[in-house]
């Protein structure tokens, strides 16, 4: 008897500790009984691919607001990392170049130039936040707004003004858009570049001291700063390597679409910051998994994708999602439910 | 001990809570009587604060009923519990700091004049009440700008105002002096002569012989006896607390002060009103104590000399060198530990575990080659600390949070031990923490010295610093009034020096 | 239920019809739901059209494509949001053979030349803007007396601009400009700012440029007809229209709103995109392509030398404002 | 010597509490310097008309932070409420009428209707914040998606489907933007009605119980509750109060203009949060002040007229705009600097 009920109450606290990869299959299962054509490799590949640039901005804003800071400038560094990589991979023939004279340039050059950039921007932020003492939310609201005029005056140039930058070379969008064959399907490079970013956060975050010292700083910045932590320095850090991803998936996102403009990444930050709190991820600071961050990108992207393919209206499509993220979350608080 | 009455006011009969993981409380059953001080006693973690928010309704108890005045009752909600004549005074400090005094006091029934707010009432309720309490506070300054035994006064004449029949005060005593002390129980004796029961929470053996007539001792979630203080001795306390005799409240002193390593002087703060021109020295293997009444300024003196605070003058020096500690990380460099008073705010991390907990301070230890941490060698570590501080926990993954306030202390502890400080700074070290944990620190300090550290240690427990340190710096007000040879001075003599200026 | 909803899972009696599917790069855009609304006349028993709204955001479209033609759609109809796009959507297209009916926003010629199955409905970008600057120029020669309030022969205007970078917003910008210089009038410009195609906006720039320029300013340009009111808004509070204080105003879209200020004088034109044909055409192209007809088969329509069906704007002013009406019967 | 001093010290202190305000006096005085002409009645009547109704959701906004939430829906709700008043007001001859037979109704009526059905939502908010216990990012963040679809179900409809909401009868154009006459100038309703706002919330804030029990629930809800404060409810009215604001916001948005659509509103809960914050309320809850909320505004409008005014181009203006969003509260965070 005893045992059965420990067991029985083993199951509901593990449903209750993981509700939100209950939420994912439950998602999935509910999509399949409605069109059971979803259940599809395909699917699944597209599913993966548009995740992608999303799980690396994700995990970028996650180690943020893991130190209890927030980061409201994401989706504009994603645009401009987008802008000056695409700039300077159009194809060497085509027309309407913006450096008409640029040779063809080796892949790393750009989207090393792109992180550059939105590293140096992410670490700015970093510094106003824990120097200045800036709220993050104000510091990257300006960053924010800064960041779209900055983008805007790069994008907007002579000769051809504000046009979208198209024309890229072959081989940026053959990174981006192109994959490995396996079978007769091909898992694009965009997953294997989601992986590969996915496994070194998680490395970082659980497996070196900056990793720790960001859960202490989130957890409890007093404690953190009497504990030894040089608070600045780490946040600097997490900030920095924030910006690094948003540079690198805003690479991606250009080379994904095959052009970009100064609007590209608007509000992604929104969706990101949104996938991560789906994923567990607490605004308020100290908690938060790779593995969740992951899972909440996914929900919020199996959302996008299985109500479009339901083809549910546009506008009803919006309320269903508003729903969804509510009701996901609110059973994922029933596991901080301390009380009774 | 006046005279109680003998019907039984409160009666909670075989409680049982549980957490998600551990029984909190077990069949526990208290009875208190009208007009009585009914002490609950146990060591940390023993289940007395969730006995009492049972009782108030913050928690809903799994089995178990609850008679108050003869009639069943279960408050859902404090509100209810407020309404029916039981208010309490909680043990970690719940006051709204934004706000100021007398907000805090009339939260939650605020008087009106129609729909607004009476101001004015308020204001000259507060004074009335702070006037018949004799507490010195202005109702109108705001919570945060208090010192921390001020707000402990002012939680005090809150749940006193609310003329409850019965009130229950978990560790009231924590961040009060001995004179703040003497005017709670005087606040407390008039209760009592007003038949209020009071349920009194403490670590603190000698209030409870003082001020209580009836004890109830528990044990690891379970009643273990209910006696008349009458009857009972320290010793006996301790002993049905523990479970085992501990014959003496302080180990033998085993460790020998050596040669010089700190050299303190002229320290001054960099910005007043704070301590001024302190000078002291510290021995290699030495317990240096430091007494004062709160706001002398103790805690500073420590926080300068670990970096937190700015200095505008004075030398550190560390074996012979003058050094710089700018930083908590440069104080650490140089061999120093910390820990903390308010361990709430500046001690732990309460969302993380207790493994994240005793490994913080001490990273760059585990650092594998590779340049990651190693998780064989945190998992050990954690072990030492969980083992050698005796720390009553699930496992190294459950969330300090959770733990009870002491057993959060002897982690903290363990955190600091394990960067293997040459001085170790402790700031009330057994605030809130049980005889039997208390020993088990003391034989820790006794053998940290023994093992050639240097140890300072602040606290406003009187027989501790007695019991504990070689020589004891007084601080009044700001400036070290003296040092006095542990072995030949007295609890007068240091009263009087801490009362210098 | 509403009319938004367009998008059929497949089943009933849609489920035997090809399938197009169908991009629109912001459901909510004026234009943009009447072609939206004659798409969906025109599909009817035709096509089974799966609608989608790309938010304005180019990378949405690109998995709202993917999406597509995972559900087997056999010929797509893509409203770009970002016409540099183009060759991403045909590179998702050409291996599995699908053809591409681009609409109302136009991609560059090299790339509708690159697939054989890729087809342009719409007008020229440009083209808006060379009529909003014809309308203005006519009407500034027919009134030049009493517009050109300090008589310097110069034609003296602010400029509303929609979202900096957006297609429309440059071209439209651009070319206005350029037709009214190319007509031999000469222009001061006062101000240009962004108003993000929004109404609020142009009202409150508005206001900071009359308190700045007050009866300095001869014209007043907007991007589009939204941008227009708001101005309008604020032309009224600082007493224009009323007596005989005037400020000439254009927009592009022709909107009913619009349509309404025009015919009370407090509008001198605007723009009108054909909706309706934008729609029928590219549903018709659309079909015939799904079929694996000729993309032209049983229809009147022509494809120029870029493989493109023109549909063209037309200008409404009071004089022709039936046209404008007529766009909404 | 030592008056001398203190008084010194006294004026720094003054300046450091009350940076807001200088630094909106800096600012004006910046942007006369760089164009004298700014200086005129007319200026100052646009900006303050301008600011009303921000004025007034950045009240709404403002009760929620304090209570350490917060409200992303607040700009959709204003677009919901301004597209149901507009659709209720619409001239009787107009010839695009939304509902061609309604009959002219009484102007207080759709401002009601309006004000409810935000009323509602935001209900809906603060129950789902304070019952289900989901954070308040989370929560509005699903409303502000629900409420975008909800509101463009009924914006895009026959007869005319997606078409701004125009040709209002005059008298709601009237109510919004006609004022009193003051002289040659006008003092404009909005501004009227905006003061009005202001002095109520600022009674509710000061006065009675909610108001109090909002800075102690913001401030600590532990202490709040275990006082017997009822935290739902209390956080419930907050929202609801809100809710009531935006819809009112709604229609004087809708008013002013003098038409709207779906996207009416949008991002205006980005603008009156950092408002707020610039205004000197605290992200974490428990401080803020009716005359500091305002000030927030008044900044904020005054960067953005000031800017056009000036006729600084579009993309600079981003720029300068977030450099002086977060050199304002980089200068008002100093007051908070723990000296030790
Ligand atoms: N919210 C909670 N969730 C899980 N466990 C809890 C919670 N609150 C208390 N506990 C556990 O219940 C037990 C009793 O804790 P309690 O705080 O009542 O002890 P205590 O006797 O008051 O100790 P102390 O003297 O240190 O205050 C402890 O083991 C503690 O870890
Ligand atoms: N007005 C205040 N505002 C904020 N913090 C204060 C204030 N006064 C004191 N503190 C904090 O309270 C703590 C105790 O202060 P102080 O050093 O004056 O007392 P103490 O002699 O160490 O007393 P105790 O032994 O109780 O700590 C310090 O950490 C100090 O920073
Ligand atoms: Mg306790
Ligand atoms: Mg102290």
């Amino acid at each position: 008897m005893n045992t059965q009920a420990s067991k029985k109450s083993n199951v509901s606290k593990w449903l209750v500790d993981n509700v939100i990869y209950v939420v994912l299959i439950l998602l999935v299962v509910g999509i399949v009984i409605a069109s059971p054509d979803f259940l599809s490799m395909t699917n699944l590949i597209n599913i993966l691919s548009q995740s992608s640039s999303r799980i690396i901005i994700a995990l970028g804003v996650a180690g943020i607001l893991i130190t209890a800071g927030t980061d409201l400038s994401a989706g504009r560094m994603v645009g401009l990392a987008a802008v000056i990589s695409a700039s300077l991979l159009q194809a060497t023939d085509y027309a309407y170049k913006m450096y008409p004279n640029l040779p063809d340039l080796p892949l790393f050059v750009p989207i090393l130039v792109a992180m550059a950039a939105t590293g140096l921007i992410a670490t700015l932020n970093g510094i106003v936040v824990s120097k200045l003492h800036v709220p993050p939310f104000i510091a990257t609201l300006g960053m924010m707004i800064g960041v779209y005029g900055l983008t805007s005056i790069y994008f907007d140039r002579p000769p051809y003004g504000a046009q979208p930058i198209g024309g890229l070379s072959e081989k940026f969008t053959n990174f981006a858009q192109r994959g490995i064959p396996v079978g007769s399907y091909e898992i694009p490079y965009l997953v294997i570049y989601a992986i590969i970013t996915t496994v070194i956060i998680w490395v970082i975050w659980n497996k070196t001291q900056l990793g720790k010292n960001m859960y202490a700083i989130g957890g409890n910045p007093e404690a953190a700063k009497v504990s030894g932590v040089n608070v600045a320095r780490n946040i600097i850090i997490i900030y920095m390597i924030a910006g690094l991803l948003y540079g690198f998936s805003g690479t991606l996102e250009a080379g994904r679409v095959g052009s970009a403009t100064n609007n590209t990444g608007n509000m992604y930050e929104l969706d990101a910051i949104a996938a991560c709190v789906v994923g567990g991820v607490s605004l308020s600071g100290g908690i938060g998994t790779v593995p969740g961050v992951v899972t909440g990108v996914l929900i919020f992207q199996i959302i996008n994708y299985g109500l479009a393919f339901l083809g549910v209206s546009p506008y009803i499509q919006y309320i269903v999602k508003g729903l969804i993220i509510v009701v996901a979350v609110a059973f994922d608080m029933r596991k901080h439910a301390k009380k009774k | 001990m006046s005279e109680a009455s003998t019907t039984n006011l409160l009666e909670m009969q075989n409680i049982t809570k549980r957490f998600p993981g551990v029984i909190a409380l077990n069949n526990v059953s208290l009875k208190v009587k009208a007009g009585s001080v009914h002490a609950l006693m146990g060591e940390n973690g023993a289940g007395k604060s969730t006995l009492m928010k049972c009782l108030f309704g913050i928690y809903s108890m799994d089995e178990g009923k609850i008679l108050f005045e003869g009639k069943e009752v279960a408050f859902t909600n404090s509100k209810q519990a407020l309404e029916n004549g039981v208010s309490m005074v909680h043990q970690e400090l719940n006051q709204v700091r934004q706000q100021n005094v007398m907000d805090n006091i009339w939260l939650g029934r605020y008087p009106k004049k129609s729909i607004f707010i009476d101001e004015k009432k308020m204001y000259q309720d507060t004074v009335a009440i702070f006037k018949s309490l004799d507490i010195n506070v202005d109702p109108r300054s705001k919570v945060s700008t208090l010192s921390v035994s001020e707000m402990q006064m002012v939680e005090i004449a809150k749940a006193v105002s609310y003329g409850s029949k019965i009130i229950v005060m978990d560790e009231p005593t924590s961040s009060l002096t001995e004179n703040e002390v003497d005017h709670l129980f005087k606040i407390i004796r008039r209760l009592q002569s007003e038949n209020v029961a009071i349920i009194y929470i403490s670590h603190k053996m000698e209030e409870i012989l003082k001020i209580s007539d009836e004890v109830t001792i528990m044990r690891d979630g379970q009643y273990i006896a209910t006696k008349s203080s009458n009857e009972l001795t320290t010793d006996e306390i301790i002993k049905l607390m523990v479970g085992r005799d501990l014959s003496q409240r302080f180990p033998a002193k085993v460790n020998k002060p050596e040669d010089i390593i700190l050299k303190v002087s002229d320290l001054t703060a960099e910005t007043q009103p704070s301590f001024s021109n302190v000078n002291f020295e510290l021995r290699k293997g030495e317990i240096l104590g430091i007494a004062g009444l709160v706001g002398s300024k103790r805690t500073e003196v420590v926080e300068a000399l670990f970096g937190i605070r700015a200095l505008k003058s004075g030398t550190i020096e560390l074996n012979g060198k003058v050094i710089k500690n700018h930083s908590p990380q440069q104080a650490i460099k140089n061999g120093f530990a910390l820990v903390t008073e308010e361990r709430r705010s500046t001690g732990i991390f309460p969302d993380l575990s207790v493994s994240f907990n005793s490994i913080i301070s001490n990273m760059k230890q585990y650092k594998t080659k590779s340049g990651f941490l190693s998780n064989r060698k945190v998992a050990d570590d954690t072990q030492w600390v969980i083992e050698s501080m005796q720390v009553k926990t699930p496992s190294q993954k459950t969330l300090i949070g959770s733990l009870s306030g002491g057993n959060q202390q002897k982690v903290i502890i363990g955190r600091w031990l394990l960067t293997t400080p040459d001085i170790l700074l402790l700031d009330e070290p057994t605030r809130g923490i049980d005889v039997g944990a208390k020993f088990e620190i003391y034989q820790l300090i006794n053998q940290l010295a023994a093992d050639g550290k240097g140890i300072i240690m602040i606290s406003s427990e009187m027989p501790e610093l007695l019991g504990v340190t070689d020589r004891i710096l007084v601080m009044s007000n700001g400036r070290a009034a003296g040092i006095v040879e542990t072995r030949e001075t007295s609890q007068e003599e240091i009263m009087r020096l801490a009362a210098l200026y | 239920s509403s009319s938004t909803g367009g998008t059929d899972s497949g089943k009933g009696k849609d489920g035997d019809l090809p399938r197009v599917g169908a991009t629109i790069y912001k459901f909510d855009d004026n234009f943009m739901s009447y072609v939206r609304r004659a798409m969906q006349t025109s599909a009817k028993d035709k096509v089974d059209l799966m609608l989608n709204d790309s938010q304005n955001d180019q990378a949405k479209q690109i998995e709202q494509v993917d999406t597509l033609i995972a559900k087997g759609a056999k010929s797509l109809a893509i409203n770009l949001v970002d016409p540099k796009s183009a060759q991403t959507i045909i590179d998702k297209a050409k291996p599995k053979g699908i053809p591409v009916i681009f609409f109302n926003k136009e991609p560059d010629a090299s790339v509708l030349a690159g697939y054989d199955k890729a087809y342009y409905v719409g007008t020229t970008s440009s083209e808006s803007g060379v009529i909003q600057g014809e309308l203005i120029a006519k009407a500034w020669e027919a009134n030049k007396d009493k517009w050109d309030k300090n008589k310097d022969g110069k034609l003296q205007y602010v400029l509303l601009k929609g979202e900096p970078g957006h297609p429309d917003a440059e071209a439209r910008t651009k070319f206005a400009i350029d037709t009214i210089k190319a007509k031999g009038i000469q222009v001061d410009e006062l101000a240009l700012d962004t108003a993000m195609w929004d109404a609020t906006k142009a009202t409150e720039k508005m206001d900071a440029w009359l308190a700045k320029y007050s009866d300095k300013i001869e014209f007043v340009i907007a991007n589009n007809d939204g941008m227009a009111l708001g101005a309008i808004s604020s032309l009224e509070k600082a007493g224009y229209f009323s007596g005989d204080k005037f400020m000439p105003v254009v927009g592009v879209d022709a909107i009913p709103e619009a349509l309404e200020m025009i015919e009370k004088g407090k509008m001198v034109g605007t723009v009108l995109n054909d909706a309706k044909n934008q729609g029928k055409a590219t549903v018709e192209l659309a079909a015939n392509a799904a079929k694996g007809k000729d993309v032209l088969d049983g229809t009147s329509w022509k494809l120029d030398d870029k493989k493109a069906v023109r549909v063209p704007y037309v200008e409404v002013t009071k004089d022709n404002i039936q046209v404008g009406r007529d766009a909404y019967k």
